[in-house]
């Protein structure tokens, strides 16, 4: 079942220095809290894994939490360039990310796998394209009925998912609606999960499109109102999208950008 | 008619002109989100656009900023998950048309979305990437790629094939498998490409009203091809520019 | 975009003798209507594929519309067996049946992979079982990566696809919710499909739990109201276990039930 | 204490006592859906019943006569798709407890629930077959097998194997890569048996009130194993009686 904890608390129980961590939620209902209080509990040498790698990551690059890429899309959306994510890749700064680069089929599919308990899985993917030349972790596959060759992914296994939902009650039971992405698969392929929500509550009102994660798939659950902001909550919150236009100022320039970390995000006091 | 119209807004309507009624249109934002909207508020009332957000059949009554805003969600027919669209709607070829843009294109209709440079490891600039692009250049039944064009896009060979046109020209695709039948036009600021039947070669098959054809030429990177028959798009109606300034200006958080 | 039919209608336009036809509905939403009606129109030779060919399949069967069935469970559930389907397997009666069996975890992915467009699905299933003896349709598979070695199914990709739903709008967009099982994907794993409903409405108001499809994903839709009797519609009617309960007398003896199916099917008419 | 009690009845009870509270539990109609919904009712009342009509955590005030009634998709915490239940929730190992029932079962709890006779094609008598019980056998934590013993059950060797048990002996499941340990107990309306340790054979280690080892060894089918220390089912308590009574009179449709 899963245990209600303060977000300080989740993340320091279940994030190591080094773990592969995936932070999910396409658009929509991204964890930006709790990536924030990643970089505020100086996690490093992490494996981030996302498909959208957008504004949430560009932070945790930028403040050097992050090792690794595993990704399939890394822009700021509607926008341009992540300005954080260019500087890591292009210069090293400020420490050298190295990436492992799909496609979002391909990326969804992975944790599909990864929710399924196999090894990997199959799909109609990165044909013709220059990208399985850049990684072992894209090959082809025979069926064994018709002799056709498709693309095989390996599973992808976090050993935390973070993802934002709108509700939770008492007992751990998660809620969340509106484009949900991959967010169920990205907690069930994960080891440990731990969703930050809007607000919990007593009772888990039906809602049209919902998906519900029952609380002993999920591992921890902090309150974090706002807590996807400048993404969204459907029926909480809209996207913030002048935030989104900010950021390409903000992080163009590593001061700035350091500027504003200090200031949003280390000197913030969150409750323990 | 109208006064006047920018480039840009010809390049979105003869984008939207290319989008038949009740098909059903894979939709990136940006361009191809403008382009797709144009084309509901007009002639095709019955296009269903699918988004990679897992949006079916949304009817958004203002652009979206990004592919996951609420407006899609709530207007749509149907929400389903990430991995549902890829694998149940896109990958089976259900989705008559995907709409693409480029960093790099190439005379094959290959595009580049990754890196600029030939290093991929240490590129000159680094893109965003291949998002949902090689599949939807692989299962869509056609494509249509969106691309203001000049010498920095429009490249003899691109840096990195994120998703594949023809390839390396005639009988490419069939060789991989690929289902789609892959780029059936690019729309540019200038004009209209088609792929040469024999060669699949773009070739400009039509100029917006006041191009030449030597301004095309010095706009791509490559000795281009034209067809013998040029034809010139009809000027965006008053119509389609007072539905396209109405979409825009409800654009959310554009730059300004 | 689907088409409005009658069931009639749809029935005659959509089956062919021969065809591979899949009746779906997992306890819930059962189409017994339709499945009535192909018996009606003296449908022959079909290759019938369904998860659980409950009381419905036994009724095409002992009418002698099949010549093969694809399945994982043939029983009455929570009653006992299906006499009609025994005695066609034991008996040859009313014609031979030929059996091609799986595990519902092997039909659920075979329909998924359908609805993917992928010529096999990769499962964990089988494994020390005497299944895979009988049919050449189960086969192994090793993990690109792991060199683990999984099992694979072909994808079942069914001439039409019957299901029953609650609503769907007048532009045949199409409504379910409750128990919705295996529905979507053998809708999608068809090249056509006929969809019966409880009505027809101006709008489709929605629902929890709700599964839709899409107009451009259905080919034709047909307003049954109780045709999914003696099975039920979520918010519409109940399961009528009587009538379960009820099938084991009908069906166990040959003359009863052909009594049964000349008063209750074949006699009955159905509005063209 | 009660004035009396069935054999079956001990046999839910049994089977009851056996699953701890808040453990997930993939259940089947009939004896395990009443035995897991009487220890929910009594002393598991976090139990979380797993239907593989999609239904998880349901919670249902009834019996019900299928695994796909109402009730369950009423009361779960979530509905999901067929699909699904297999691939995310049975396959990785989520479900610590799967259920089930058997035809014919052997003495390493190999289960046929398919044909009885010795020629698939041609059988004595054709069964329902497999459902989800070759997936529940394979992956679920561990299996609790509940069926009535007696000679035409408890067979030497099953005419067919639906589910693995521990197949033929020692090594048999790991050698197969089955993840789930797989039949951890056997009730029956005679008493338990158990895997022995080391051989895997099911081994007699607990009679219900009132039965002799003899009784049992005479209703099995071959040589039993008997456990050195023989233990005895307590007595179906009052309260377990009274409420699994209540339950039985809820359910729909019995034949009557």
């Amino acid at each position: 079942m899963a245990k209600l904890v303060s977000l300080a608390q989740g993340v320091a129980d279940l994030l190591r220095d080094g773990d592969v961590v995936a932070l999910e939620g396409f658009t929509h209902l991204i964890p930006f809290a709790a990536g924030q209080e990643i970089i505020r509990q100086r996690r490093k040498d992490l494996t981030l894994v996302r498909m959208t790698p957008d504004v949430i990551y560009d932070q945790l690059i930028g403040a050097g939490c992050a090792r690794r890429l595993i990704f399939s899309w890394g822009g700021n959306p509607g926008v341009g360039s992540l300005h954080r994510f260019r500087d890591a890749v292009q210069n090293s700064w400020p420490v050298p990310l190295e990436l492992e680069e799909h496609s979002h089929a391909g990326m969804a599919n992975r944790y599909v796998a990864g929710a399924s308990g196999l090894p990997f899985a199959v799909l109609r993917g990165y044909t013709g394209t220059d990208l399985p030349r850049h990684t072992t972790n894209i090959r082809t596959i025979a069926c064994p009925f018709t002799g056709e060759v498709l693309t095989a992914v390996p599973a992808l296994r976090p050993d935390v998912t973070v993802v934002h939902a709108q509700r939770a009650d008492r007992a751990g039971n998660v809620q969340m609606w509106g484009i949900t992405g991959v967010q169920k698969e990205a907690v069930l392929a994960a080891r440990q999960s731990l969703v930050t929500v809007e607000e919990i509550v007593d009772h888990l009102e039906p809602v049209p499109g919902q998906v519900v994660l029952p609380s002993w798939a999920v591992t921890a659950v902090a309150e974090v109102p706002g807590g996807a902001h400048p993404s969204y909550a459907h029926g909480y919150s809209v996207r913030d999208n002048d935030f989104y236009l900010a950021w390409d100022t903000i992080s163009r320039d590593r001061d700035t950008f350091q500027g504003w970390l200090e200031q949003h995000v280390l000197k913030v006091e969150t409750p323990a | 008619m109208s006064e006047g119209w920018t480039a840009d807004e010809m390049m979105t309507v003869a984008a939207a002109r290319q989008l038949r009624d009740g098909t059903a249109c894979f939709v990136g934002i940006g361009l191809p989100s403008t382009a797709a909207n144009l084309a509901r508020a007009t002639h095709a009332p019955n296009l269903v656009l699918v988004y990679e957000s897992g949006c079916l059949g949304a009817k958004p009554d203002r652009l979206p900023l990004s592919i996951g805003d609420g407006v899609l969600a709530d207007t749509a027919d149907a929400v389903v998950s990430v991995p549902e669209v890829f694998n149940y709607w896109l990958q089976p070829g259900r989705i008559g048309i995907g709409f693409l843009g480029a960093a790099q294109l190439d005379r094959y209709g290959n595009i580049n979305t990754t890196v600029i440079g030939k290093n991929y490891r240490d590129p000159t600039v680094r893109l965003p990437g291949a998002g949902g692009a090689p599949e939807i250049a692989a299962s869509c039944g056609e494509v249509i790629v969106v691309v203001r064009q000049n010498l920095r896009t429009f490249t003899d060979r691109v840096d990195f094939v994120t998703s594949a046109g023809y390839g390396s020209g005639p009988g490419h695709r069939e060789r991989l498998g690929l289902h789609g039948r892959g780029p059936r036009v690019v729309i540019t600021d200038l004009g209209v490409l088609e792929p040469d039947p024999d060669t699949c070669e773009l070739t400009l098959t039509c100029l917006h009203p006041g191009v030449t054809v030597d301004r095309v030429r010095a706009a791509t990177g490559w000795e281009l091809a034209v067809a013998e028959r040029l034809t010139r798009s009809p000027q965006p109606t008053e119509q389609e520019l007072t539905v396209l300034r109405a979409l825009e200006s409800t654009k959310e958080g554009v730059l300004h």
